[in-house]
């Protein structure tokens, strides 16, 4: 796994990150059982974990992230305050959005994670538009935008790889392939297996690699990365990965193949890490518990400050969809 | 006459129009197989019963599947394909829009489009403004496009019939809050024709002109206001393009008082051209100043008191219509 | 005061934006490089002056066109991107509803889009329906994105740094038509206030609201009428949103009879909206029904005959003010 | 060039094809001039005749096409009616759709020439839905549609080919690939220099052909409408031609590189295929010149077909939106 010999420093972040989303996203599994804990579907990335540890720490904190629906663990990978993000979650006034975006459409700027739209596809032309403003303001920084396999059908992602490719845009287009698309299956939606086999097609480097990896994930990504930061334009890194839990809370999976589920279930990323962790010595166990138990303890944190925080007032739904004070020429 | 949900009526219609035109056809994502498994649901069991063949689960492409509908349709097919929810249609609006709506207009009437779109609306899912936004007016303003949207299971499985059976091009708005919502409905298939209003409560005071889940707000406020002597003729719209306007000026003749009523946003919603028609044909009849009820110009809110802030209520239909009553 | 074209004013303004803030830059199909050369060209010459790098051609890809802008304007850019022609915003639509207008709001005022968006409206082209197609009264319903539609050089010019500097997202629609119209405009930039009307002409008769092209309608019909001593109120509203209700409504109150006019379909058009809020707001004033006088609701047909059969003409204004003058 | 031994007659119907095309569209360069003649913008595709004529003529009068806003010769190819085009060019009464197309969204479904739509890419997807009649009908027949390299960045096209992948649709995929797209060049809209190389992307066959050479074209497209045709799904052929004239007759070309010009008026697929079939002396000269005297006779009556017929009535416009007479169930 760890050929590149990355410090332990990296080696406990990407651990600690991971555990702290997994913490994280199972609490949400819970609440979401609890009527009026949280609001709205809860869409989880149980699995998944590796991709948003991985690609999030081959950036630097100046680097922008794009996210969609499924974005909680891009935004922990990325810094976001785990208490504001449970608040906002539960739709409260204290929330990162002040309980305006709820779960779906979470946008922390403070950490360079801009925007986030459910609206499957969107996500890659509004990352192209913000590494646009990164190339014509000189600056070093990358954009990286997360999407599904599902996402690739949507015309919007084209558009947006052609335009990026054709300008040399720092994008880093991460597919996060999960085999799903809802309820249906890759092959039910999908043309080609591997979404990779796109980049070609725009003229832009493009890998495959094990999602549940999170070293893999995370030396691929540095590497495209570096691509995209050097002004060699974008970059296309696919994730295969898989959806360990429906695609909401609210779904009973009764349409996945439970062998299926097993085989992904034996290849879970913080079982396999921790396994390598350990095995190569780079950490103890109980210093691998001490980082479970504080990931545990951040996020009951996060849920009582949730919950004791209140909603907005009602009135306030009218505030912050204009801004009022211009900006006069 | 059964006992049946508005999400069970629809599902009937689809399965009446399947079974008698092998050219009927369903696509969408999650038509087929869905994450929700809800027998309620109007594509529940659909799968199972006529095969991938004509229950087509979709990528997620909404150009493509109108693409598919419009094209289909053009070679005679009968698509119903759906559009998950409202605010995804303007993914699919160019086809609609610029295709659907216009293509027979300019072919000088040879190529026939009888294509159905379904879309869901509602607002308090706490889903937010990218799953919640009522765009009727944008169909209802593009001309070669129907638009219905019914409030009950009956009219939810006569007007998907007739949706599926005209050879026009429709756009079916249903009501995600109703699916549960129970009520009698007509075995077979019963015809519901479009640009006929339904008088759902009779009254003299004050008229409400409304369609949708909204029917049931104003419901609620003429059943309070029935308690203080006023009382409203309630007409539900059912199908917004065609408008039955001879049903709406007919009570507000009668009446001399309106009031509309919708769940979109107030700007330029569905609601000012009934006001503006009224407002033209009917003027002489008025009373006391046309009053719209209807969502604040914002976002569909996701918090709870936000969310309950933005949906019309039987409260802000009673303070309207005692507004005027003066 | 210069003498200048429509399009000559929305050049300076765009000239005058490039010039004085480096974060603003322009895209779109063939802003740089044009089909066409004629300096009357909103953007004409403007490659020339800023190079390439702040004036993108783009690929033929509407959705990345608007996308490009909502993500560089997250990011402090003021971008200025250019959908050729209406009825091609359906394509850009996801981007500008669901997203320019809706994430400043859904991010609880964290993130801003000080974005504009160029388009150009226009019937009598011979184009036909899939170029022309207004649809302001999509965008108008849409809460979140402003709306400005100038009828004239000087309003062009000031309207369009206007909404270049304005932090919201701004729909800007170009008359076509107009690019040719000479005016006086002011030299620099001369601010024209978003939601303040212009009474382009005074009268006490019946109040015309109007806007863009229409005003040129109005303006005409209003100089017949004044030979058989009609005097008009006309009202030029410039940008549709923000709305100056208030000058519209004291117009009313003085006139107590309104005509509305617009180039786009009757059915659900903006000018439904301002007959609404007249008949809610106004209504003890008017003496009248409320007139609308638009385009009837079909495409816009290719042939001249059937193309001028649609647009609206001083005629039709004519004939809407005597039936109410009585 | 024709190493496939086409039969004299398959020869002789390319050339007067693309006689007839050159022959029709040159006149409507002399009447764009006139003010009045015609209506709208006049959009040409003189430099491109052995695309639409080496195309159509390998499919079967059944099979379907979908065109766009550069349409003339696609519909000529098919067999619609010089006069009736002529007429609806001109917006006339006796147009084949009654004048309510113009010159940009003519539809001839007599000749299966189903829809064109002038919106840049929006054909695929309508292609792609009538493919899918077809297969679900259990029909022999395939659907062809023309788009340019422009249309290529339109998200709608990649949204058609991957759905079309999918389903194994039979659709012909025929990028006119004429170096333009509007005013600009191929290289300032396409991150790839051959669109073809999207192909693979969507898992379908790919080939790019020299869109001058109508046999080239003819072959190449007879081979992919015979792999749609067998039920193995859509295929992908990109054609290498140029725009000899403007975008459309109101284009002074001034950002056109007049090299360039030259270069690709050296190849001019007409006088190419004249040369071919008088060198393999497949066609005498006199005969090769009564085809273009016959297109050119043709082409006159046309003229004054649709000069002497009337314009629509006004209020016809009002006609046509809605079918009225309900198909009742
Ligand atoms: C434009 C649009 N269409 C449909 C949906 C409904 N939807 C939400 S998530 C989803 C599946 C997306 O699959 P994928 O992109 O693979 O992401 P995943 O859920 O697997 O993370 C769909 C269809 C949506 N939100 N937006
Ligand atoms: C959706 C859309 N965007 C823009 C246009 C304007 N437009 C017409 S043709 C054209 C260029 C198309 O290029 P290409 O697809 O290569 O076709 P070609 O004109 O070269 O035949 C453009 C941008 C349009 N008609 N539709
Ligand atoms: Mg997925
Ligand atoms: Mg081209």
């Amino acid at each position: 796994m760890n050929d590149k010999f990355l410090p332990v420093g990296v080696l406990r972040k990407l651990y600690s990150d991971m555990a702290l989303i997994r913490h994280f996203e199972d609490k949400l599994v819970l609440l979401a059982q609890e009527k009026s804990r949280v609001v709205g579907m809860q869409i989880l990335a149980n699995g998944q974990e590796a991709v948003a540890a991985g690609v999030v720490n081959a950036l630097e904190p100046d680097d922008v992230i794009v996210s969609n629906h499924r974005s909680h663990g891009h935004l922990l990978a990325k810094g976001a305050d785990p208490q504001k993000l449970m608040a906002e979650i539960m739709c409260k006034a204290t929330g990162v959005n002040k309980g305006k975006a709820g779960t779906l459409h979470l946008a922390v700027p403070e950490i360079n994670a801009i925007m986030t739209s459910t609206i499957v596809g969107a996500s890659p032309p509004l990352a192209m538009g913000a590494a646009f403003a990164q190339q014509y303001l000189d600056r070093s920084n990358i954009t990286t935008v997360f999407f599904g396999d599902g996402a690739a059908a949507e015309g919007s992602v084209h558009e947006a790889m052609n335009m990026a490719s054709l300008w040399k845009l720092p994008v880093l287009f991460v597919c996060e392939n999960n085999c799903w698309a809802g309820a249906q299956h890759l092959r039910e939606h999908s043309c080609v297996e591997n979404i990779a086999r796109r980049a070609d097609a725009y003229d832009m480097p493009g890998t495959t690699v094990d999602g549940n990896d999170v070293l893999a994930v995370y030396n691929t990504a540095s590497d495209m990365a570096d691509h995209c930061r050097k002004g060699k334009g974008p970059a296309f890194l696919e994730t295969r990965t898989y959806r360990m839990r429906g695609h909401g809370e609210h779904d009973p999976c009764h349409y996945m193949d439970p062998a299926e589920l097993e085989k992904w279930g034996l290849l879970c990323p913080l079982k396999t890490f921790r396994k390598y962790l350990e095995e190569h010595q780079v950490l103890p166990t109980d210093q691998i518990n001490d980082i479970d138990r504080k990931a545990a303890l951040i996020v009951e944190e996060a849920v009582i400050f949730g919950d004791e925080s209140p909603f907005p007032a009602a009135a306030d739904a009218l505030n912050d969809l204009w801004i009022e004070e211009e900006n006069r020429h | 006459m059964v006992m049946m949900s508005y999400g069970q009526a629809l599902q009937s219609a689809l399965d009446i129009a399947l079974e008698k035109d092998a050219n009927v056809f369903l696509a969408g994502e999650g038509v087929g197989t869905s994450i929700h498994v809800d027998p309620n649901l109007p594509t529940h069991g659909l799968l199972e019963k006529y095969g991938p063949g004509r229950i087509k689960d979709t990528p997620v492409s909404e150009a493509a599947i109108a693409g598919l509908a419009v094209g289909a349709s053009a070679m005679g097919l009968r698509p119903v394909v759906e559009i998950m929810f409202f605010p995804f249609i303007t993914l699919a609006s160019d086809m609609l829009v610029n295709h659907a709506a216009k293509l027979r207009y300019m072919s000088g009437g040879k190529t026939d489009f009888p294509l159905t779109v379904r879309v869901k609306a509602g607002v308090n899912f706490g889903a937010g403004s990218q799953h919640s936004h009522n765009l009727e007016a944008w169909i209802a303003h593009t001309p070669g496009l129907k638009l219905f949207y019914p409030s009950n299971p009956a009219d939810a499985k006569g007007l998907l019939l007739e949706a599926i059976f005209d050879p026009n091009p429709v756009i079916f708005v249903e009501e995600m809050l109703l699916y549960w919502m129970q009520g009698e409905v007509a075995e077979g298939a019963p015809p519901v024709s479009s640009g006929k209003a339904n008088i759902v409560r009779d009254g003299t005071d004050c008229t409400i002109v409304t369609y949708g889940g909204a029917v049931h707000t104003a419901m609620q406020a003429a059943e309070t206001l029935s308690k203080e002597e006023i009382s409203l003729d309630v007409i539900d719209l059912r199908t917004l393009v065609p408008l039955d306007e001879n049903t709406m000026l007919e009570s507000v003749r009668k009446t001399g008082r309106l009031v509309v009523l919708h769940d979109a946003n107030r700007f330029c919603g569905y609601g000012a051209e009934i006001a503006a028609t009224v407002a033209e044909k009917a003027f002489s009849s008025l009373k006391a100043p046309i009053m719209r009820v209807a969502a604040p110009d914002i976002p569909v809110p996701v918090s709870p008191p936000q969310e309950a802030f933005f949906k019309p209520s039987p409260e802000k239909v009673i303070s309207a219509v005692r507004a005027i009553m003066g």
